[in-house]
């Protein structure tokens, strides 16, 4: 019951999702929605399970004053702050202009915008360490990416020769190489989700 | 043929000709007089469908693209008997000679299409001020379909890939030892936790941002498990902060998996794999702080990656960890490949919980995928040269309709 | 409002900015707090946006079958008690089969069916040489790349020779890849500049 | 450890600094870059220039904050663009947040002096009708009935009422479709149930990372034009011949392109310097 269940309904889920898939008529298309529906279900009731995991490892640096335990304290007064402004006035709660929309533009979008422009660093970094012609492998990965960044900057009667070069890179090398990993993705994927069905990959599942 | 006498039919052609005719020139001017209809108006079930959709095919109006090229869109209307009420059922611009009649499934939709119904349908032209209909075809009647015959190559590709699944795993049960070429980004995870462990420091593991439903992540889940299997040989802590609540739950099961396999099930801390939350940056700022305050001395990044696998790559070189990554996510794989150690490329991170197991059932689908492999590149070459030598069939094989 | 808003935006702006030095209290500060209000915002939005209009109005509206999904959820959460926790594979089971069916199905055609039959085109296009050219090599291309994935053989000889073939052209992608990219990542931060130095300071119009 | 091993274990923080200065500086300064005009971006502006002044656009604004610096001045200029030729302006957003991202563009473009010479009106040069859920199924309804679509603006009045409004049924009323695109819905979905289906002429601004897989379509000539990230965006404003944001943001761009090209250059001399040493 334990281990067979799953398994059988795994199997059973996997089968009729690859068999609707060829099914064109209603009573399939029926399922499949709420078999989708479902699914989202599920991981709305999930969502309870992250929060309660959220708070107990706060809670637990907090009483146990491990370090930086303050800053628990403000993950914790953040997240009630939202549950609360988010729940209180019902589904209004949320529209333009409550202070919860305040608390997304004035301290959630800005810190996201940072976070993400912190790429810009990283991108320089990472080409500065990485981009060294050691190999040929890596002269090939430093010298395309010369070619690409060169097409931003004024190169005077070259540019016009790099801007060729950088777009022809783009449309076929780039192409095949890309149609390359696809393919592999592709039968890697698909030989996973078959495993999945057929219960020989299941260590998501766990064990008693 | 409405005048069933040759003479009148004589006298009409006659008022045509000299006297509707330079008139209607004359009043084609403000385009009031009517377009020829449109003809050979047919009206049948949508093939492959759901059932609630009825096809309407018609030949063009003499004056769309052709004659006074006045015609600007077509209306198709619908009714329930072919003397009843007909109502605009939709619209298509000049040019198109087809159209769907398509409605809800559900009975509770205003726009609920029923099927096994008789309906009749009409045509209209349309001009700016003016239209003209064609004649009623019909009955037609809307049924749902069990087989898509579009997606035959489909179906013939599912099958022949898992009986290929299936045979080779069978061969593996019968005890089939399988060769695979070795992997540089396997070889260094020992390595990786050997060096963890002589440091003293923790391990970090992110499964990325899919969900427990991305087949990325459950590959991932499987390597997972071997190295928290590895781990809790070596008594070095694993931390996985997770970005969605069920991968949580799911990577705490394969990591006390991974710790019962190793035979220390005491060993396994259910607090070391926690949720942060989903959000992609807040989850990233956090884990940046781990790998900074928890000094991890090796980093796993396998999974579903977004923009935010540079930041992370980055830290943990800032860290100094040993880093091994890998994704499908094919926008990420240049910065994986660019700041970490070890890069598993696409379906290699597939491959990986076969090598990392070295279970012989796993290696036997690893082979089905090889196999798979040879017959679209052979697939491939052929195709090339019959497209080089213009035979199209090739190609068809290939093609899926949705 | 506005103005208090621009300076608490500024300011953590500089305190997510601060980490580039190294790890500081100012960043760990930004971090928790961000930590928590993304869950909390996540959490809120999902609710009303997710599951009142799918289950709670469909149950409203008599629609029972949605229940089951409901109860495949409770049992998610019977996690939280240890002796009946293993109730909740039953619906990581549902999750993990109903996609893996799904995703079969679609890896199979836009990953397999349409990248070969994309890649099916003339190895020689008569008077046309740089389309020739560009057929040939996204043909070979993909070929080798594909040898490249190859497990069962040992990169040797002129099987090695074209696996090498393969994972240069895909470092030629990934360099391109990554040189494309500077420019959305250098947007980003040109985004958050202007926002510091004209929005906050006024320094610049 | 001499100049050129410290100089192949830079700190990182170094090259921070200079990226900050990189982007940061450029800034300060109006340079005349030379831009030049891609055929895709001119093709666009041409088929713009063709529309006679009261011809009635439609923009789909298909983004979030994250786009922004990329996509706003595109808006931007798109606004600036058709005020000054007179084109009437029918914004919606298949995204949530594009009506809001249009809405502040415009606060920006209606203060600029030679528009607010213009003095456009809301409701007759422009209206802003707001979000409607359901991605492409929403393009699909507009196919049909633009009213019924979206029946109410983005402030509550009845799109019927709105002057602008008056006999737009639907596409076959609309000259020409803009959409900026983040990701999805947008481009693809615009072309896909937009183009094909109604003929809808279609022009579109895309941030970089997304314009590669946009292309196919300006091949087969789906798409009349298209801006490519922040660079498409300078060109455009370039081909009106009212350089903005995005020109001046491009002098940043080419500066810190220019400063990573530099790095990855010396990192390579000093890597090849000390191995030559090391050698002999």
């Amino acid at each position: 019951m334990r281990r067979q269940l799953p398994i059988l309904i795994v199997f059973v889920s996997g089968v009729f999702m690859i068999i609707q898939y060829f099914i064109p008529h209603e009573s399939f298309e029926f399922i499949y929605e709420y078999a989708m529906d479902w699914i989202i279900i599920i991981g709305i009731f999930a969502m309870l399970l992250g929060l309660w995991s959220l708070t107990r490892v706060s809670v637990s640096k907090v009483q146990t004053k491990a370090p930086g335990w303050g800053f628990s304290v403000m993950t914790l007064i953040g997240l009630a702050t939202m549950l609360f402004l988010g729940i209180y006035k019902g589904n209004k709660s949320i529209a333009e202009g409550t202070l919860f929309m305040d608390i997304f533009w004035n301290i959630y979008t800005p810190i996201q915008a940072t976070m993400f422009a912190l790429l810009a660093f990283y991108i320089a970094s990472a080409a500065y360490r990485a981009f060294r012609a050691r190999t040929v492998m890596s002269t090939i990965l430093l010298v395309t990416a010369l070619v690409i960044m060169l097409r931003l900057i004024p190169l005077g009667p070259l540019s016009g020769i790099n801007q060729t070069l950088a777009s022809w890179i783009l449309t076929v090398p780039n192409m095949a190489a890309k149609r390359a990993i696809w393919i592999g993705i592709g039968l890697g994927a698909t030989a996973t989700c078959l495993k999945i069905i057929f219960g020989i990959e299941r260590a998501y599942m766990g064990k008693d | 043929m409405r005048y069933k006498n040759l003479r009148s039919s004589l006298v009409l052609t006659f008022f045509l000709f000299f006297l509707i005719l330079p008139l209607s020139q004359i009043l084609a001017q403000d385009d009031t007089l009517p377009p020829p209809p449109p003809t050979e108006v047919k009206a049948g079930d949508t093939p492959n469908d759901n059932g609630h959709s009825i096809t309407i095919t018609w030949k063009l109006s003499g004056d769309d693209g052709a004659g006074k090229k006045n015609v600007v869109a077509y209306e198709i209307l619908r009714s329930e008997s072919p003397t009843g009420e007909f109502v605009v059922r939709g619209m298509v611009p000049a040019g198109n000679n087809t159209y769907q009649d398509r409605g809800a499934k559900e009975k509770e939709d205003k726009n609920y299409f029923p099927p096994h119904k008789d309906f009749y349908y009409k045509v209209r032209a349309k001009t700016l001020n003016s239209y003209s209909e064609s004649g009623v075809a019909g009955p037609a009647v809307a049924y749902g379909q069990w087989f898509h015959i579009g997606k035959l190559p489909v179906f013939v590709g599912t099958l022949a890939f898992t009986i290929m699944v299936l045979a080779f795993i069978s061969l593996a049960r019968k005890g089939k030892e399988f060769y695979v070429r070795p992997l540089a980004g396997i070889d260094a995870v020992d390595d990786a936790i050997g060096r963890a462990t002589e440091m003293g420091r923790p391990i970090l593991y992110i499964l990325g941002l899919g969900s427990a439903a991305d087949i990325a992540t459950i590959a991932s889940f499987t390597i997972l498990n071997r190295i928290a299997k590895k781990t809790a040989e070596h008594k070095t802590k694993i931390i996985v902060p997770c970005n969605d609540p069920i991968v949580m739950s799911v990577a705490q099961e394969t990591v006390k998996a991974g710790y019962l396999d190793a035979g220390r099930p005491d060993m396994y801390k259910e607090e070391n794999i926690f949720y942060l939350t989903s959000m992609q940056f807040a989850y990233v700022a956090a884990v940046n702080g781990i790998m900074l305050r928890e000094k991890t001395a090796t980093n796993f990044y396998l999974g579903k990656f977004y923009a935010e696998s540079l930041i992370l790559a980055e830290t943990g070189s800032v860290a100094g960890s040993i880093q091994i990554s890998g994704t499908d996510e094919l926008a990420q794989i240049p910065f994986f490949v660019a700041a970490t150690d070890f890069t598993l490329i696409g379906e290699e991170l597939y491959a990986a919980s076969a090598y990392l197991g070295r279970e012989p059932l796993l290696l036997g689908a690893l082979k089905a995928q090889d196999l798979a492999k040879a017959i679209v590149m052979l697939s491939l070459a052929l195709g090339a040269l019959a497209a080089s030598f213009h035979f199209g069939f090739f190609l068809k094989l290939f093609t899926v309709q949705m | 409002m506005e103005t208090i808003g621009i300076w608490i935006a500024a300011l953590l702006t500089l305190g997510i900015f601060s980490f580039l030095y190294k790890d500081n209290p100012f960043y760990k500060f930004c971090e928790s707090l961000f930590v928590g209000i993304s869950a909390g915002y996540w959490f809120v939005t999902t609710f009303w946006q997710v599951f009142m209009p799918k289950l709670a109005d469909n149950l409203v509206a008599g629609r029972f079958y949605y229940m089951i999904g409901a109860i495949f959820g409770v049992l998610m959460l019977l996690r939280l008690f240890p002796k009946i926790g293993w109730l909740s594979r039953w619906s990581l089971a549902l999750v993990v089969g109903t996609t893996a069916g799904l995703y079969f199905t679609r890896y199979l055609v836009s990953n397999g069916m349409v990248q070969v039959q994309n890649t099916i085109i003339p190895l020689y296009v008569k008077g046309n040489l740089s389309q020739t050219i560009g057929n040939l090599v996204i043909v070979i291309g993909t070929f080798s790349g594909l040898i490249y994935f190859f497990f069962s053989k040992e990169h040797k000889g002129a099987f090695g020779g074209l696996a090498k073939l393969g994972i240069w052209i895909l470092m030629l992608s990934f360099g391109a890849s990554f040189g494309y990219t500077v420019m959305s990542r250098m947007s980003l931060l040109i985004g958050r500049m202007d926002y510091l130095l004209g929005t906050w300071l006024g320094l610049i119009h | 450890m001499n100049f050129l091993e410290k100089l192949l274990a830079l700190d990182r923080r170094i090259i921070f600094l200079f990226i900050a200065i990189a982007v940061a500086l450029p800034l300060f300064f109006t340079v005349k870059l030379h831009i030049e005009v891609t055929p895709v971006v001119r093709n666009l502006h041409n088929a713009m220039e063709a529309l006679p002044p009261g011809s009635k656009v439609l923009v789909s604004l298909d983004y979030d904050p994250g786009s922004m610096p990329e996509l706003q001045p595109m808006a931007e200029s798109f606004f600036r663009y058709c005020f000054m030729r007179d084109l009437k302006i029918i914004i919606i957003g298949l995204w949530p947040n594009g009506p809001i991202q249009a809405n502040s563009a415009l606060e920006v473009i209606l203060n600029e002096p030679d528009i607010k010479k213009k003095n456009p009106k809301y409701g007759i040069d422009y209206v802003n009708l707001g979000y409607t859920a359901g991605n492409e199924v929403v393009i699909e309804r507009m196919g049909s009935d633009i009213p019924v679509t979206f029946p109410k603006d983005y402030s509550g009045n009845k799109t019927e009422d709105l002057p602008l409004m008056k006999g737009v049924k639907n596409f076959n009323n609309i000259d020409f479709v803009y959409n900026l695109s983040a990701g999805y819905p947008g481009t693809v979905e615009w072309v896909l149930f937009g183009v094909d289906p109604y003929k809808i002429k279609l022009g579109a601004g895309n941030t970089a990372v997304q314009a590669p897989q946009i292309y196919p379509y300006l091949n087969s000539g789906q798409l009349v034009g298209l801006l490519g990230g922040m660079k498409g965006g300078a060109e455009f404003e370039i081909a009106t011949g009212k350089p903005a944001k995005a020109v001046k943001f491009m002098f940043s761009q080419s500066v810190s392109h220019a400063l990573i090209c530099f790095f990855i250059l010396i990192g390579n001399f000093a890597y090849f310097a000390t191995r030559k040493k090391k050698g002999a």
